[in-house]
Parts: C-alpha cells; sequence; structure tokens
C-alpha cells in the first residue's frame, strides 16, 4: 500500500465502517446516542474525498487508473485477489456518494430527532455508506456482487426501520426481495464470466472479451444476466415496483436511496462494465431503459402523494441513464447519475421538509388521520417555508431541464446521445427510444412542476394546517442549501466530460486479432445531433411547463375535469400500470391452474400413495381459502405463492406414515432406473 | 491360507494397532462409562457428561497427533488412514463435544438418566469414525449399522414422550430397510467383482467390462443406504419427524455428525470404488456407461428443491431446520456430482461451514427452549428485543445458511458453485438450480428473521430475558467463527484442499 | 435332473412358500411360523451352497435368536386372547405395482448379467478357514462388531427397562 | 430345463427381497414389518454366499454373511425394544397409527 491515494480511498471506505461496529455495540450509550460518531466519519470521508478530487483536477489526466490487490481466494488455479480500483470516474463517484451520505446523516440528526431507535438508525446509515463506498471501489465481478448484496441488506433494515408499522416491515421485505430477483441474474452472468474466462477481474474480463474468448450470443447472454442485477437495484422495468413502497422508510432514507446509492448503484455497475456490453445487450438495456422511463413519468402524473411522485420520478430519470447507456452515452448517462444525485437527493430533503412541517402542524392541531404527505392538503407554502421553497423550486428546474440548470446539461446530453444513435445506426428502434425519451422530457417538466404548484402556490388547502406550518430547523435546511447550490451550478464547465474518458474494448485487447473498434461517427452528425436535441428538449421541457402552468396555476384547464373526461387513461395511470395487479392477477390465474393441476396430481397419483380422500378434501379447502385471500402485492408475492404452493403440496407426501415413505423412497428407485434406460 | 500369509495378515494386525489409538480412547470411554454408570446409582449426574467431554477432547488430542502419519491401509486394508479421513474424524469429534455440552444444559434430558445417552453417543461416534475410514464393503456395513442402531435408540431417548418415541419407531423401521436395499446392493456389487474391498474392486471394474445396468442398479441399491444417512432424496423420508422428534442436542447432532459420515463414505465409495484416485487434479470414471454425475445431480438439485421448498410452509423450528438441513445436502452433493478434486473439497468446505451454521442454529433453538419454552416461529417475535444477543447471533446463522455474503455460508456455496461451474458446461443447470433455491431459501430464513425483528409483540412478552453465560460463550463460539471465516476463510480452505487425499494403494 | 437340482426345488419351494405365508397371512402367528419355515429354507439353502457354517449360523442365531426375539415381541404387544391376533394389511395395490417393478429389475439383471464365474470346486468344510480368517483378515471386523453389539445391548437393555420414576 | 446353478440362487434371493420389501410396505404390525426386513436381510445373504460359491473366491462372501446374521441380530433386539416402548406409549404396535409427525 505504497500509494497514498489508495491509502486515502481505503480509508474513505473503512471509516464508515468502523463508525458502525462500534455504533452498533455502544452507540447508545454515547452522548447523544452517538449521532456524531457516523456523521464525523462520514465528513471526513466526504473531506477526504474532495481532496482526491482535487488532486485529480490539479494532475489532469484522463486515463489515470491505479489499482491494488490483495490475494483473497484460491480456487485451485483461480485467483481471486481482492482489490480496489482508483480512476477518476471512481473519484467523483467517492465525492457525489460521500456529499450526499454526509448530507443525509446531518439532516437525518434534525429529521430523526427523539425516534425509539435514533442509535441504531444511524448505524444503520454508516453501514450503507459503507457497503456503497465498496462497490464504487472494488476492481471486481465478485467484490461487486458482495457489496450489491450488502447494499440490499443494510436497505432493507433502513427501509424497515420503522418496523412496528406493518407497511414499512412489508415494504422492507418487498425491496430486499425483489432486488434479489435481479441478482440471481447477476450471479448467473458472474458464473457465466467465471466459467468462460476464469476470472473476475474487471481488467481481465474485458481483455477477454477483447480477445474474443467469451463472445457471440453467450457475450450478450452473459451482459443482459448481469445488467438484471441492475434491472433490481435500478428499480427498472419489471422490477421497479419495489421502490414506490421504499418509502415507508424514514424520508432521508429514501434521498439516499434514491440519489447516490442504491439505485445508482445498477447504473454504476453499467458504466463500470460498459465494455462488456455486446450491441445486442446494449439494445436491450436501451429498450428496458425507455420502457422504464415512460412508464414511471406518465404514473408520476396522477400521483398525490409528494413522495410517491417523486419516487416514480427517479425511476423514470434511472430509466433516463440506463437508456442513455445503452444507446452508448456512457458520458451522458453517467453524468446524469451525477447531476441527478444533486437534484433528487434536493427534492427528497425538501419533501421531507414540507412533510416535516405538516407533520408539526397536524400534531399542534392534534390531527393525527390527515396524511401529510398528501399534496392536496398542502398549498400556499411559499410564503411559510421560504428557503425550502427556493431551493425545491431550484431543483424542480434542474430535472425539467430547464435552460441553466444543471439538469438541462445532462439531459441535453442524453437526448443528443440517443438522437446520434439514431441518426447512425439506422434501426427504427433507436429513433422510437429518442422519441419516447423526448417526450419524457416534456412529461417530466409537467408533473415535478405540478407538485411546486400544488404545494407551494396557490391558496392553502387548510387554513389552520398552514397557519401552523413552518420552516425547518436549521440543520435541515443548510443541506437543502448546499445541494441547491450544486443543482444550480452542478452542470457547468464540461467538467465531466473533461475528466472521464469512454472506455474502448481494443484497449483491453492483449492481441492483435480484434479489428479495430469501428470509428464513432463523424463529428458533424454528433454535432448536428447535439444542437438538433438542444432545441427540442428545450421545447419539449418548456411545453411540459406550460402546460402544467396552465392546469394548476392559471386554473385555465381543471386537472379534475380531464381526468373525468379520461377516466380510464387517467386510472390507468393513477393505479400504476396496474402493475401490481397485474402481478396479482397473475398469481390468481396461476394458482386457479395450479388448482386444477394439483386436483388432478391429488386425485391420480397422490390418493393411491396416501389412501385418503380426506386428503384433498384438506388441500382443495386451503386452496379455495387461499382464493378467497386477498393476493396483493405484485411479484414478490407471486414467487413467494407460487413457491408455497409447491411447498404446501409436497408437504402433503410426508404423511408421517412411515410405510408411505418406504413405498415412495421404492418408487422413486424404479424412476431412477426408468429415467436410467430412458437416457443412458 | 498357507503359513506365511496368515503371519503377514497378523503382523499388518499388530502393526496397524498404534494407528488405532482414537478409536481405543473412545472404546475406553464407553467402558469407562459404563462402568461408572452402573456405580454411580444417582440419576443425572453431571460426572458422566464431563466425563464424556474429557474423553472426546483426549481422542481430539489423539487424533490431531496422527496429523503427520502416513496414507495407509489398517488390518489387512479393512480401514484406512487418510488425510480425508482425518478431516472428518475431527468433524466428528467437533460435533460430539458441541453435543455433549448441549445435552448437558438441555432442558429435555434433565432429571433423566445420562449414562447410556452418553455411551450411545460415543458408540455413534466411533461409527462415524469407520465410515469415514472404511475402505471395505464388510466394514461399510458395520461402521453404518453401529451408527444406525445407536442412533435408533437416542432418537427414542425420551421413552416418557411420545413423540421421540414414535421417531425412534420410524427411524428404526425407515433404517432397518434401508440397510437392507444397500446390502442387497453390496451382494450385487461382490457378485460383479468377486471381492469386497473397495480399491480392488475399482480395479476390477475397470479391467473386466461389468455390465453396465447391473451395475447402476447395484449402486442405486447402494445409495439408498448412503442417501438415508445423508437424507437425501429420495431417502430423506425419515429425516423431518425424526428431527422433530428426538432429543433437541440429539437432532443438532444427527444434522451435522451422521450426515457427514454419510458424505464422507459417499465420495470415498464413488471416487475409489467407481473411478480411478490418482494423487493428480482430477479423477475419471472408471465405467464410462454408467452415468454417475447425471444421477448424483438429479439427485442433488431434487434434494435441494424438495427440502427447501418444504421447508417454506413450516411453522415449527426444528422441522424446518430439519428441511434446511435436507435442502444443505442437496448443496453439499453438488460438490461431489462431478468426482472431481475441486468438488470434493467444496463439499467438504460446506460441511464444516454447515457444521458452524446448523448446529449454531440448533444451539439458538435449543436456548429458546428454556427462555421462551416454545419452538414456533410466531413465538420468536419480538426475540430482537428480548433476547438481543441470540437474536443477533441466530440473524449470523440465519444469513450464513442462506449464503448471504461475509458469512462463512456464502464462500461454502461459492466453492461449491465454482466446482459445478468448472467442472463442465453440462452442468450449469445445476449450478442455475442452485442459486435459485437460495432464493427460496430466503423466503422462510427471512420469515424468523422477521419474526425477531420486524413483527410486533404485544406488551406481556417485551421483557428482558436473562441468557446464561455459558451459553453467550457457546454461541459467540459459533457465531465468531461463521463471520470469521466468511472474511479471511484461507486457512479452512487449506485445510479441505489437503486433505482430499484417500487411501488407495494395496 | 440331478438330484442336487431335486433338492433345489424342494428346499426352493419350501422357502418361498412359508415365505408366502409369511407375507399373506393375516394371522400373526401364521406369519412368524411362515418366517421360521422361511429361515429353515434358508439354511438348507446354504448347505446346498457349501456354506455348512453359515447354515449352522443360521439356525443358531436367526432361529434360536431372531425368531424367539419377534416371538416375544408378538406376544408383548398383542393380546393373545383377543382379536388382535389378525394384522391388517396398507396401500396394498400400489405396494404390488412397485414390488412387481423392484421383482422386474432385479430378474431382468440376474438374468442378462454374465455373471463372472469360476469352476465350481466340490464343497469343502469351511469352520476351519471361517475360524483362521476371524483371527487374520477379518480380525478387526470381529472386534467392531463386538463394540456394535455392546452398544446394541446398551441401548435395548435400556428401552426396554422400566424406569423407576 | 437348465440345470440349477448360480441364476436360480440368485432367482429364489431376489423373489425373497421382493416378498420382504411387500411385508414391509403393507403389514401394519411393525413386528411383521420388522420380519419383512429379516427377509430381505436373508435374500442378500443368499446372494453373497452363492456368489462366494460360484465365483469360488476366498470365503469373502460367507464372512460377509456371518456378519450380517450376527448384525441383523443386534438390530432386531434394538429394533424391537423400540417396538415395545411405542407399545407401552399407544397400546399399539400398529405402524400407520404413529404418524403425529407429520407434514
Amino acid at each position: 500500500m505504497d500509494n497514498p491515494i489508495l491509502t486515502q480511498a481505503l480509508i474513505v471506505l473503512l471509516l464508515p465502517l468502523a463508525a458502525f461496529v462500534i455504533q452498533i455495540f455502544v452507540g447508545k450509550r454515547l452522548p447523544r446516542q452517538g449521532d456524531w460518531l457516523p456523521t464525523s466519519a462520514i465528513f471526513i470521508g466526504l473531506i477526504l474525498a474532495i481532496t482526491l478530487f482535487g488532486r485529480m483536477l490539479a494532475n489532469y489526466d484522463p486515463a489515470f487508473k491505479i489499482s491494488h490487490r490483495f490475494d483473497w481466494i484460491n480456487i485451485g488455479s483461480l485467483q481471486i485477489s481482492f482489490g480496489i480500483l482508483i480512476d477518476n470516474l471512481t473519484v467523483i463517484m467517492l465525492v457525489v456518494v460521500t456529499l450526499v451520505s454526509a448530507l443525509v446523516h446531518l439532516f437525518s440528526i434534525g429529521y430523526m430527532h427523539g425516534d425509539v431507535r435514533y442509535s441504531r438508525y444511524f448505524a444503520y446509515l454508516a453501514i450503507f455508506s459503507f457497503s456503497m463506498l465498496g462497490l464504487v471501489l472494488v476492481d471486481n465481478f465478485f467484490g461487486i456482487y458482495i457489496f450489491w448484496e450488502l447494499v440490499g441488506l443494510s436497505s432493507y433494515l433502513l427501509i424497515g426501520h420503522w418496523y412496528e408499522k406493518k407497511s414499512a416491515s412489508d415494504a422492507a421485505i418487498k425491496a430486499f426481495i425483489t432486488t434479489r430477483i435481479g441478482d440471481i441474474g447477476m450471479l448467473i452472468g458472474i458464473m457465466i464470466i467465471l466459467a468462460t474466462l476464469g476470472t473476475f477481474g474487471f481488467d481481465e474480463v474485458f481483455a477477454g472479451v477483447a480477445d474474443g474468448k467469451l463472445s457471440g450470443g453467450l457475450l450478450t447472454f452473459a451482459g443482459i444476466m448481469i445488467f438484471f442485477g441492475a434491472i433490481g437495484k435500478s428499480a427498472q422495468f419489471p422490477l421497479h415496483v419495489w421502490l414506490p413502497d421504499a418509502m415507508e422508510g424514514p424520508t432521508p432514507v429514501s434521498a439516499l436511496i434514491h440519489a447516490a446509492t442504491m439505485v445508482a448503484a445498477g447504473v454504476y455497475l453499467v458504466g463500470r462494465t460498459f465494455v462488456f456490453y455486446s450491441a445486442d445487450a446494449l439494445l436491450f438495456i436501451g429498450v428496458i431503459g425507455t420502457i422504464t422511463a415512460f412508464i414511471a413519468a406518465t404514473i408520476a402524473i396522477t400521483q398525490m402523494d409528494i413522495k410517491k411522485v417523486l419516487a416514480y420520478s427517479t425511476i423514470s430519470q434511472l430509466g433516463y441513464m440506463v437508456a442513455a447507456l445503452g444507446v452508448g452515452g456512457y458520458m451522458a448517462g453517467l453524468f446524469h447519475l451525477m447531476t441527478h444525485a444533486f437534484f433528487k437527493a434536493l427534492l427528497f430533503l425538501g419533501s421531507g421538509s414540507v412533510i416535516h412541517a405538516m407533520h408539526h402542524a397536524y400534531h399542534e392541531l392534534h390531527d393525527h388521520h390527515s396524511d401529510p404527505q398528501d399534496m392536496r392538503n398542502m398549498g400556499g407554502l411559499r410564503t411559510k417555508m421560504p428557503i425550502t421553497f427556493a431551493t425545491m423550486l431550484a431543483a424542480t428546474c434542474a430535472i425539467s431541464g430547464v435552460p441553466f440548470f444543471a439538469g438541462f446539461f445532462s439531459k441535453d446530453a442524453i437526448l443528443a446521445a440517443a438522437l446520434e444513435k439514431a441518426l447512425t445506426s439506422h434501426n427504427p428502434i433507436h429513433m422510437v427510444i429518442f422519441g419516447t425519451l423526448l417526450l419524457c422530457a416534456g412529461i417530466t417538466a409537467f408533473y415535478m412542476f405540478r407538485l411546486v404548484y400544488l404545494t407551494f402556490f396557490g391558496e392553502p388547502a387548510k387554513k389552520e394546517v398552514h397557519h401552523h406550518a413552518q420552516e425547518s430547523p436549521t440543520v435541515m435546511t443548510v443541506p437543502l442549501i448546499v445541494l441547491g447550490v450544486l443543482a444550480v451550478a452542478g452542470g457547468y464547465g464540461h467538467w465531466f466530460e473533461d475528466l472521464v474518458t469512454k472506455p474502448d474494448l481494443a484497449a483491453y485487447a492483449t492481441t492483435a486479432l480484434v479489428s479495430p473498434a469501428v470509428p464513432e461517427a463523424g463529428h458533424e452528425a454528433a454535432h448536428t445531433a447535439h444542437t438538433m436535441a438542444m432545441w427540442l428538449s428545450i421545447f419539449a421541457a418548456g411545453l411540459g411547463i406550460l402546460i402544467s402552468t396552465a392546469f394548476y396555476y392559471w386554473k385555465k384547464f381543471s386537472a379534475e375535469a380531464m381526468a373525468e373526461r379520461f377516466k380510464p387513461v387517467y386510472n390507468f395511470l393513477w393505479n400504476k400500470w396496474y402493475f401490481d395487479e397485474l402481478y396479482a392477477k397473475t398469481v390468481l390465474a396461476g394458482t386457479h391452474l395450479f388448482s386444477r393441476i394439483s386436483g388432478w396430481f391429488d386425485l391420480k397419483v397422490i390418493d393411491g400413495l396416501v389412501n385418503g380422500v380426506a386428503k384433498i378434501t384438506v388441500l382443495g379447502s386451503r386452496l379455495s381459502g387461499w382464493n378467497d385471500n386477498k393476493i396483493v402485492d405484485g411479484l414478490v408475492n407471486l414467487t413467494a405463492n407460487v413457491v408455497g404452493w409447491f411447498g404446501a403440496t409436497l408437504r402433503e407426501v410426508q404423511t408421517g406414515r412411515v410405510q408411505n415413505y418406504i413405498l415412495m423412497a421404492l418408487g422413486a428407485v424404479v424412476l431412477l432406473y426408468v429415467l436410467q434406460l430412458a437416457f443412458a | 491360507m498357507d503359513s506365511t500369509a496368515v503371519a503377514i495378515s497378523l503382523k499388518d494386525n499388530i502393526s496397524s494397532l498404534s494407528y488405532f489409538v482414537p478409536e481405543f480412547i473412545l472404546i475406553g470411554l464407553m467402558l469407562v462409562l459404563i462402568i461408572v454408570d452402573i456405580t454411580i446409582k444417582r440419576e443425572s449426574t453431571p460426572w458422566l457428561g464431563v466425563i464424556a467431554l474429557i474423553g472426546s477432547v483426549i481422542a481430539l488430542v489423539a487424533v490431531f497427533a496422527q496429523a503427520a502419519l502416513p496414507v495407509t491401509g489398517l488390518f489387512n486394508n479393512m480401514l484406512a488412514v487418510d488425510p480425508f479421513s482425518w478431516f472428518f474424524k475431527l468433524l466428528f469429534l467437533g460435533s460430539m463435544i458441541l453435543v455433549v455440552f448441549l445435552s448437558m444444559t438441555s432442558l429435555e434430558l434433565a432429571g433423566r438418566n445420562v449414562g447410556e445417552y452418553f455411551i450411545l453417543l460415543t458408540a455413534t461416534t466411533l461409527g462415524m469414525f469407520w465410515m469415514a475410514s472404511a475402505t471395505n464393503l464388510l466394514t461399510i456395513f458395520i461402521a453404518i449399522e453401529t451408527v444406525s442402531i445407536t442412533s435408533f435408540a437416542l432418537a427414542s431417548y425420551l421413552k416418557t414422550v411420545k413423540r421421540s418415541s414414535e421417531a425412534g419407531l420410524k427411524y428404526t423401521i425407515y433404517g432397518t430397510f434401508s440397510s437392507g436395499l444397500m446390502l442387497y446392493g453390496f451382494s450385487l456389487l461382490y457378485g460383479l467383482t468377486g471381492s469386497l474391498n473397495i480399491v480392488e474392486i475399482s480395479k476390477i471394474l475397470a479391467s473386466s467390462q461389468p455390465h453396465p445396468l447391473t451395475l447402476f442398479v447395484a449402486v442405486l441399491l447402494i445409495l439408498a443406504g448412503f442417501g438415508y444417512k445423508i437424507a437425501s432424496v429420495p431417502f430423506h423420508f425419515w429425516a423431518p419427524d425424526v428431527y422433530e422428534g428426538a432429543p433437541t442436542p440429539i437432532t443438532a447432532f444427527f444434522s451435522v455428525g451422521p450426515k457427514a459420515a454419510g458424505f464422507a463414505l459417499l465420495i470415498r465409495f464413488f471416487n475409489t470404488a467407481l473411478a480411478t484416485t490418482e494423487d493428480g487434479a482430477s479423477w475419471y470414471p472408471v465405467v464410462a456407461e454408467v452415468n454417475w454425475p447425471q444421477l448424483l445431480a438429479v439427485v442433488a438439485a431434487a434434494t435441494m428443491t424438495l427440502g427447501n421448498l418444504i421447508a417454506i410452509k413450516q411453522n415449527n423450528l426444528k422441522r424446518l431446520l430439519a428441511y434446511s438441513s435436507i435442502a444443505h445436502a442437496g448443496y453439499a452433493l453438488m460438490g461431489t456430482v462431478l468426482l472431481t478434486r475441486e468438488g470434493v473439497y467444496a463439499t467438504m468446505f460446506y460441511l464444516v461451514a454447515y457444521y458452524l451454521m446448523n448446529l449454531g442454529a440448533f444451539l439458538v433453538v435449543i436456548i429458546c427452549q428454556e427462555l421462551i419454552k416454545s419452538e414456533r416461529i410466531q413465538d420468536y417475535r419480538g426475540l430482537g428485543y428480548r433476547a438481543p444477543v441470540v437474536a443477533a447471533a441466530m440473524t449470523i446463522f440465519l444469513f450464513s445458511l442462506t449464503g448471504l455474503p461475509v458469512t462463512v455460508g456464502f464462500i461454502g456455496k461459492f466453492y461449491l458453485l465454482a466446482a459445478l461451474v468448472r467442472g463442465g458446461e453440462q452442468y450449469i443447470w445445476l449450478a442455475v438450480v442452485a442459486v435459485l433455491n437460495t432464493v427460496v431459501s430466503l423466503f422462510y430464513y427471512a420469515r424468523i428473521f422477521k419474526a425477531m425483528y420486524l413483527e410486533s409483540t404485544d406488551d406481556l412478552t417485551l421483557t428482558r430475558l436473562q441468557i446464561s453465560p455459558s451459553a453467550l460463550v457457546l454461541l459467540a463460539v459459533f457465531a465468531v467463527p461463521t463471520v470469521f471465516l466468511g472474511v479471511y476463510w484461507a486457512p479452512l480452505f487449506d485445510w479441505a484442499t489437503a486433505s482430499v487425499k484417500f487411501f488407495a494403494g494395496l | 435332473m440331478t438330484s442336487f437340482d431335486v433338492m433345489f426345488y424342494v428346499i426352493g419351494a419350501l422357502t418361498l412358500l412359508s415365505a408366502v405365508i409369511m407375507v399373506f397371512s393375516k394371522n400373526i402367528i401364521l406369519n412368524a411360523i411362515g418366517l421360521l419355515f422361511t429361515f429353515f429354507g434358508v439354511a438348507g439353502i446354504y448347505v446346498m451352497l457349501g456354506a455348512d457354517f453359515i447354515a449352522a449360523t443360521q439356525l443358531l442365531i436367526y432361529v434360536g435368536g431372531i425368531l424367539v426375539l419377534l416371538l416375544f415381541g408378538v406376544m408383548l404387544s398383542q393380546r393373545i386372547t383377543g382379536l388382535e391376533m389378525r394384522t391388517g394389511t396398507l396401500q396394498v395395490v400400489p405396494a404390488a405395482i412397485v414390488c412387481v417393478g423392484i421383482a422386474a429389475i432385479l430378474l431382468r439383471i440376474i438374468l442378462t448379467t454374465p455373471w463372472p464365474q469360476a469352476k465350481v470346486a466340490a464343497p469343502a468344510p469351511t469352520t476351519s478357514k471361517i475360524g483362521e480368517l476371524f483371527m487374520t483378515t477379518y480380525l478387526i471386523p470381529f472386534e467392531i462388531v463386538s463394540v456394535l453389539l455392546l452398544a446394541a445391548l446398551v441401548g435395548a437393555a435400556f428401552l426396554g427397562r422400566r424406569d423407576a420414576r | 430345463m437348465m440345470p440349477v446353478g448360480l441364476t436360480h440362487f440368485l432367482v429364489l434371493g431376489a423373489i425373497l427381497f421382493c416378498l420382504g420389501l411387500l411385508a414391509v410396505i403393507t403389514k401394519r404390525n411393525a413386528v411383521t414389518v420388522l420380519m419383512g426386513v429379516e427377509l430381505i436381510i436373508n435374500a442378500a445373504n443368499i446372494n453373497f454366499i452363492a456368489f462366494a460359491r460360484y465365483l469360488d473366491k476366498d470365503l469373502d462372501g460367507q464372512m460377509f454373511g456371518v456378519f450380517v446374521i450376527v448384525i441383523a441380530a443386534a438390530s432386531a433386539a434394538v429394533a424391537l425394544a423400540i417396538v415395545l416402548n411405542i407399545y407401552q406409549r399407544m397400546r399399539s404396535v400398529n405402524l400407520d397409527e404413529a404418524d403425529s409427525l407429520a407434514g
């Protein structure tokens, strides 16, 4: 460990871990329940990360890359080394992660004040930061998988922090299991890499791909499998259902999950392993990202819960990033990840501030029934909470792509990349991607301004509530201001494009056999695309804002009337495209099918063995009871139920009679013999 | 047999005695326990447990002393000493020592006559020793029967408790039936080769061209005997009932000791009787007509899937762990599928991991039997608050059983999958099945976790529970290595790889 | 047909017939008697195979020991006077199917396998050879079986004993 | 008709084996089931001794047979003790009634 940069990065990584260990064991006994400990750890990390960043700027080198490896495990001839890899992208990510995390820590001191498990909460925050930093720093697929799981685990703890609420503990389980479904794919992808290339290190794997050791359909398949991990963690269609529910956690946690950590992990993964994806895999990624962006944006239009709107906007923006990567816009996608981190964290903390105020007001009024998150109960808050309002407005402009705000630059870059791809690839799908993304830009502007109008403008929905609402304490507003500045200024100066270079697969090749990469489309096309995309995006954003203003500020049109008029569409969107219901329906249909099959199975097969008609009755009644049960929640329940059904049926076989067992074992022996005859 | 042959044979018997010290110590322990049990006529004296503990620790030392012994056959090649059996002997003694500990603290056994209990436990351990080192069909049979017969008695040890008696009955019927099948399989194998020594059998199988279908049937029947010991599908049916009914320390013991012994036997049998063992990197099946990997792969996939699926629907924690232990046998079997060196040490590594996490989980069950007087999952609600240390330890074990990172269970699973994937592309499907199974297992492990931490309890139960210091120490003994080996597993790995060395000469 | 063949068929028929009685009779005493004659028949088969020592062991241990043990079990667990002497059967049809399947498999492999056979020498007394083997090659199985017997003894005694409390 | 040889003994053993299986699976009474197990063991033993005879090796098969008989005795003793024990709990030795552990 001779390199000071490595040491420094390692300290950044290990500080939160140390804080976690201390906090989990003795946190409660420390003064102020130890909240200062993880907070200061992450702030020190932030300072170190910023100095790293400064050093990077000072000795500017696009190809900067250092790594260090420790021997970790040996599997026969295979050696897994556990190493950290630092390049410009890593350093930027370090800054972003520590910055958002530090601000969330700070904000939480105010927000979580008086919570029952205050000290535990800060321990979880620390382990979360540690996992995310580890994810950013490791240099191999194996390590990324480990931290990947750790991120999932710590998010589970944080979302379920208020586990007394059933919805919170359900949401935690849902998030954990849904993301793990994606993780299976990722593990399969990693196993394919292991089987074909025999290594996990990014560089070695990329070299293997460049040398053609893994290619064709298998490479595409492996890439898509790895991307599955990102689908889960970054809440891409069809595994996006967990993210809105994850709002059940404390609001700062939502900010942390949505802004720079968990959901960003998927995008970062795709970016980090960018060269691994074949053209077909990239197309798949682009399509998934676009679908996600569109679906989530349309759902966000109708939602009334302020956090739900933000949740769907996050999903939509993540779709943007993924789509950008899919169309080859490496820079654009990652750049948007940075800017989004700033303004989305700001939006969440701002909404947290609003909810805090509403909550406080209701508390004063002894109203414990009204929902402090429902925008219909808000309105006119801009006079009461000027700082929150101003910063939220800045973030809204940024996310909408209003010129001169941070989001404008990154969103513009994404659209430009999509357009460029569409112009050069001659694949109609790419044109559709560009069109959809452009449409989404308009929708985004619409629903974000809707949020601002409903919350801060107009007449207060309830006078007395409005009267009691007040600006949040300084410890909460300072992070807002800091993030506000970044949301405005974060996009200037082409800093990102200057610092990060798009990786090139050919550079990894160890042999010269591979033909050189197809040259990028001419500068001309890029320039045209860029200018065109910029105007189109400004136009889309402006239109969205205009419509939004017409609806919610000038009240030229009534949103309710519109909703009434297009009721089916409205319902469709309000019910989130019926995703949860779709999954539930599949469960029901599946259950019916299974019940028929199982009835047959019981009748013909088990019955002979079990020799009891009673068993069928029991099973039948249980299954009909099943149908009566309200089966609600999407994919998780689908899997859980199908799996559970199998479990319940197989359980019937365990009759408790030893002679049944012997008979079945012998039957299995005969079966194995027959199988051997058939396949040998 | 002429007189020189007799002389050689006798000489071999005598020279083998010095390698037999650990077994002698255990036999001595049995005798001492019998004498003490007869002379001290008090019920439930702690001395018996202490003696058993001391004896097994001495045996452990004696086994350690055998570390540097050469790989050799004993008693006219009836048994063998080799690093492979050495590895398992340590594991068995580890299980025995822990189970003696558990038994001394267990409520179920309190106030009962425990003399026979420890005698039978010692005899089971002896039988497991022989299972790990037997190289002759006859010694294999005797070893299995020793373990089985004593296990039957141990399962029904709580004579006055109905579920224990029932467990013993089922175990006996199922067990004698399985050994009957195995015996018939042995007779067919003997008929094919004319030999009882497994190394010789391997040579004869390689040189003569045996009828593949006959060999298949013979091995299938033999697998009934082995499969019932490791509780693999389709010979697993006894396991949940017996695990639920038997005294909990014995259940814990069954789930690791005899199971590991069964694996030792299975690995040795498949790798020395049905394949040529070489000191090189891998083994090659000698009988190309019979596709053993395919058979084992099917069995492994069925075992893990069935165990996991049924476990989901369990409410009794003991029974749930029984099904989970079936599932884990399926995982461990994956390593034996390809008959490669990598696979074998992956299995051995996993067995140690399983030893730690599974005994740890059972330890929690035993502690909770005293604390909350229940084995039902819903009664574990609020344990995270009521007994934070126990709940935290349980969480570690559950994570490890699920195979989440930074635990030894993850590393173990990883080695298994890696061995499988690197062994050849035709068994990637099995790896996929295993990965899907870990997700399924998450459902029921998460239920326990959820009950402990995420489910509200009524106020009545919100009292802190007092945990004895000895229980805390035991918890630490299992929880700490579970995590530590998840981060730094090189020593365990080195040990496992170094132990993949069988006796193969004659 | 030699006298050896005739003997085989007679003893074989006796063995199978009594085994069938053992399996299919519903009276438990008849089951036990059927088993007794099966054991006798098997002992006869051993004699025909030139295994005089095993035949003697079979008579001594099986007929003298195991069967008496089983009869004890029957007596102790059944009310001798009552109707309980009849024992029921379970799952007959699936059992029959599976057993016929197993029988088909076994017969197929037995009849199709070219078993390695040597030229059969005339039967010679085996007892002294077996005694020699017990003291040489088979010394350790002989010894460890004693451990097994001891453990079985301890287990059976414990389980059969009526505890004081 | 084929002169009596190895296969005849093997077929006899196989039939005994299957009869034993049938008894084990179908008999309700635990003692009868144990009798069925003894049939299975005897079938295997016939195989061993027949092979020992016709392979004309050393007496390996016969030695195995002796040990099997001895172990069967030990096993039967413990099994019967357990059956008697269950009789004291349940006043019955019918196996289908011992099904409280299930599922």
